[in-house]
């Protein structure tokens, strides 16, 4: 689904748990998350711990569509 | 192990030599529940698509795979996902094992439960 | 009697001028011109082209459907058995042109139709799936070899007789296997392509391995402030109650639901359809695979432009690759037609 | 090693009171053989048929077919390890019967495989129907489980093709081809310029109705080993599999196994073909890696530039192949892999279960899925209801005429992965 997306001319941040999977796919801009279950949270902390979690995810995420890349690059 | 089939003959055997999940249901059916235990990290010891008797011929299938639940296993995954694949290009002949000719249902549970005999009998001695 | 040909050639193979004259209107000639010469003689008699549709290049992709349309009617008033493009060898703009009318001949006029040109010109990737494309050499020097291919695939088509595989016929493979018998058993085939691997010389696997293909990274984002940003994800998302019964797993659909009105997404308001994992900790708190509310929250702190107003979503997990493919492709025009320029993809 | 292998050329069979060859006729005592055949407990008859090329007959369920081979000189008998003592063969003289083969059929399994037709569009799909064969319709005894079923039919042919063979011993045969191969040593002295080439023969070995027999052995409990290119010749390799007709390696494939047989027309010209290393096709997923990893480590052993793969049958097997062709390449051995494609009905389809960008020179033997029309034939030898629940078959698939309408896949050796055909696909 990456590749065809981003073929249309939008630029993807694949943002998921198994990076190589990610790989696979053919995802250039790759964000790594926390878990299978919960990729942009953790349920073992309160809420606001888990929204500045994601939210710091999400800046990763942002921070990649910024970035020009040539090649399949993992934004840790 | 683990041990997951939808084929009475292997559930005879092996139901009380390791953790067997019976699937009611047909080839397909199995394959998908063994794709959802991948899921949840259990590694495949047993090809998904043993035998050469085609994936939409025979109602049957066991598939074996280890009893820790660690991280997925991406060799398990590309194997069972391909495996998947392999089945849905070809519609089934039958879908259950019910749906076959009496003798034939017999010789596609003896194939499969001889496939998975030769397997893992040896593992569980 | 012999079967009617109708050709189509651009503004250069009808001699009349290069690209100053490449946004020559489309006009229709009595008879061969030019390359058409050739074909009838590759026919010895059993086909002739009875007309020539001339077109230039620029005209035809600059004015498409207007171009295609007027191109068509003349075709189909010369009432031919079968149609010929090109060949085009390595032009890309008649590449195009030629695949394009090929094509609308197959599907809107229901005709046997035949292309050719070189297997890097553009317009073969484009349209090799679509119809018989013969592959040709990068110039018209090749010219002597593509008439011949050309002409006896042309024949067959209009008669109706079976077409052999890609490389007994000379056209580019098209993605459906077909059997043939070859002049050697397959050891000895082996056995020489191994001698040309191993010489460090060319040779052709007679089996693709199907594409492990990648496409280039899109563009990156300068002026995120002002970037409408799309949310997909392959973490089967869902508002509560899952209206369109999205599968659990292998997903014959995916969904599209307005997001335009949530700030958060709730356990009251959305849920996952995933089969796969343990739906627990989506179905407390869908943000934790889809972040509407940081990227909202980002929107107001204006950081980003803000959020398309759909989300997309689909499950992972047994999908098809084909059906994945197939969604990516709707979900990707959709955006492009909408101009938008980032997608944030999560997967579980 | 040194082989002479006598070709006595057979053009015609028939059943008589007196078992010899004589002037290219085979003539078979049909009840000495019978007698024979029936010492085995589990065989409540064995009949005889006889058909030859061109001839309008259909052959309906094939287990196996065999040529018959005898030792004439040096070490060891035809067949080790089920027929003759274990003891290594591939050197001295052996005469074949070329022309002819024994062919077994009998219902294993309720949908049991295998179409071979003497004539029509079907025949140019089998190597077999250019032979003379002499059909052996095996009935076992009531009762008797599928493996002991096999073990029967297996052991029939087997016996029948040695009885047979034997009757050429002492024939001059009508031709001699002389195969000689070099020890891993000698042959870099001899030959220091020429590529080195093996030959990676993987066998099926999965099961039930999916076994082959290497000098007797059980090959799933086998490590991937050597062996001599000759020692094939001899029958070292036998087939116990019934399932996927089109691509299973018939015991008559194993004994004129053609990549063995090209390597070696080659060898000394054009490269230095070095050994056969034979693994398996298990069904245990640490079996795969133990046996690809054994292979390419076989196949550096003897420092090969190149390596030739060849499958057999169809799913996981395929995985075999890429690991093999992966972990070949990875190890600096240009590989080149011959396998056949399931594509669908229309072609369409994803034709390998398994994929690598490795694989990068891929022979095929064609779409097994394509579909053909067999007509009638005149005569039908075996169990023709077989057709209605052949794998490939359409429910239905024989239909009231006599012909049937079915995927290529029913025709034993159509899409052969040791590359025997000529049939490919694109």
């Amino acid at each position: 689904m990456v590749k065809e997306i981003e073929r249309a001319g939008v630029t993807v941040v694949h943002m998921c748990t198994v990076t190589p999977i990610s790989m696979t796919v053919g995802a250039n801009r790759i964000v790594p998350t926390i878990a299978i279950p919960h990729p942009l949270g953790n349920p073992a902390l309160t809420h606001e711990e888990e929204f500045e979690l994601r939210y710091k995810l999400v800046e990763k995420a942002l921070k990649a569509f910024e970035t020009p890349v040539d090649d399949q690059t993992i934004f840790d | 192990m683990l041990l997951v089939t939808n084929n009475e003959k292997v559930r005879e055997k092996f139901g009380s030599l390791c953790t067997l999940q019976y699937v009611e249901g047909g080839h397909v059916d199995v394959l998908i529940h063994v794709r959802d235990l991948v899921h949840q990290g259990h590694k495949l010891l047993t090809h998904p698509l043993a035998g050469s008797v085609k994936p939409n011929e025979t109602p049957f299938r066991s598939v074996a795979l280890d009893d820790a639940s660690g991280a997925l296993d991406l060799e398990s995954l590309e194997l069972i996902e391909a495996a998947l694949n392999v089945c849905r290009q070809f519609p089934p002949r039958f879908h259950r094992g019910e749906d076959a000719p009496a003798d034939m249902r017999e010789d596609f549970a003896e194939i499969d439960f001889r496939l998975i005999d030769g397997a893992i009998a040896p593992q569980l001695q | 009697m012999s079967l009617r040909v109708v050709h189509y050639i651009n503004q250069f193979f009808a001699q009349i001028g290069g690209e100053e004259k490449a946004d020559y209107a489309p006009e229709y000639r009595e008879g061969a011109v030019g390359p058409g010469l050739a074909l009838n003689a590759a026919f010895k008699g059993e086909a002739e082209v009875v007309g020539t549709v001339i077109c230039g290049d620029s005209y035809f992709n600059e004015n498409l459907d207007a171009a295609k349309a007027t191109v068509l009617k003349m075709i189909s008033d010369a009432k031919p058995d079968v149609v010929v493009c090109g060949p085009a060898f390595n032009a890309g703009r008649y590449g195009v042109a030629c695949g394009t009318v090929a094509a609308a001949v197959k599907d809107e006029l229901n005709l046997p139709v035949v292309t050719g040109m070189y297997e890097e010109n553009p317009g073969a990737d484009m349209f090799k799936n679509k119809v018989y494309i013969i592959a040709t050499k990068n110039s018209a020097a090749g010219m002597r070899d593509a008439a011949p291919k050309m002409a006896s695939l042309a024949i067959k088509l209009a008669k109706g007789e079976k077409i052999g595989a890609s490389a007994e016929e000379g056209y580019m493979p098209n993605g459906l296997r077909v059997n043939f018998f070859e002049a050697e058993r397959g050891s000895t085939r082996a056995v020489k392509m191994l001698l040309n691997k191993l010489a460090g010389k060319p040779y052709t696997t007679e089996f693709p391995m199907p594409s492990f293909d990648r496409v280039a990274p899109g563009a990156a984002i300068t002026d995120l402030a002002h970037t409408t940003i799309a949310l997909v994800t392959s973490g089967g998302i869902v508002p509560k109650g899952n209206p369109d019964h999205i599968e659990s797993s292998s997903a014959s659909k995916f969904g599209r639901y307005d997001i335009s009105s949530f700030e958060d997404l709730t356990a009251a308001d959305h849920e996952t359809a995933h089969g796969g994992y343990d739906p627990v900790y989506a179905n407390e708190d869908a943000d934790r695979v889809l972040p509407v509310d940081v990227l909202r929250k980002m929107e107001k702190e204006g950081k980003i432009g803000g959020i398309y107003p759909y989300f997309f979503t689909t499950v992972g997990n047994g999908t098809a690759v084909a059906s994945a493919k197939k969604y990516g492709e709707a979900i990707g025009k959709e955006l492009r037609d909408a101009g938008i320029k980032a997608a944030i993809l999560t997967s579980t | 090693m040194r082989l002479e292998l006598g070709e006595i050329h057979i053009s015609d069979i028939k059943l008589g009171d007196c078992s010899k060859v004589e002037n290219g006729t085979l003539y078979v005592n049909v009840e000495e053989l019978r007698a024979l055949l029936l010492e085995d407990e589990d065989l409540a008859s064995v009949d005889f048929e006889v058909v030859h090329p061109g001839e309008s007959v259909r052959i309906i369920p094939v287990k196996d077919v065999i040529e018959p081979r005898v030792k004439v000189e040096g070490s060891g008998g035809v067949f080790p390890g089920m027929i003759s003592k274990v003891t290594t063969v591939g050197s001295g003289k052996t005469h074949v019967l070329k022309g002819c083969a024994v062919v077994t059929t009998g219902k294993v399994v309720g949908f049991q495989e295998g179409i071979i037709d003497m004539t029509g569009p079907g025949a140019e799909y089998t190597p077999f129907s250019k032979l003379n064969n002499l059909v052996m319709i095996c009935e076992p005894k009531e009762g008797i489980k599928q493996h002991q079923h096999e073990h029967a039919i297996r052991m029939a042919g087997l016996k029948a093709a040695a009885y047979l063979g034997a009757l050429g011993k002492d024939v001059t045969p009508d031709e001699t081809k002389v195969y000689e191969t070099s020890g891993v040593m000698s042959g870099k002295e001899k030959y220091p310029d020429l590529p080195r080439v093996g030959y990676v023969l993987m066998l099926q070995s999965q099961g039930l109705l999916h076994d082959t027999y290497v000098y007797g052995v059980d090959m799933k409990k086998s490590m991937p080993t050597i062996l001599n290119p000759t020692e094939t010749m001899d029958g070292a390799i036998l087939s116990g599999n019934c399932v996927s007709a089109c691509d299973k390696n018939t015991t008559y494939h194993h004994l004129n196994n053609p990549v063995i047989h090209d390597l070696l027309e080659q060898h000394g010209k054009t490269l230095n073909f070095v050994g056969v290393i034979i693994t398996n096709e298990n069904v245990y997923l640490a079996d795969k890696e133990r046996s690809s990893d054994w292979s390419t480590k076989l196949a550096q052993f003897l420092e090969l530039d190149g390596a030739l793969v060849s499958q057999e049958g169809f799913g996981n097997p395929d995985t075999d192949l890429i690991m093999n062709c992966k972990k070949l390449e990875a190890a600096g051995i240009k590989t080149v892999i011959i396998t056949d494609e399931y594509a669908g009905r229309d072609g369409a389809s994803q034709s390998l279960a398994d994929a690598d960008p490795a694989a990068d020179a891929v022979v095929t033997g064609g779409n097994a899925n394509m579909v053909i029309h067999l007509p009638k034939m005149d005569k039908v030898i075996g169990h023709p209801e077989a057709a209605n629940i052949i794998a490939g078959g359409f429910d239905g698939a024989l239909e009231a005429d006599g012909s049937i309408t079915a995927e290529l896949q029913v025709i034993t050796g159509a899409t052969n992965e040791m590359g025997f055909n000529k049939l490919s696909a694109r």
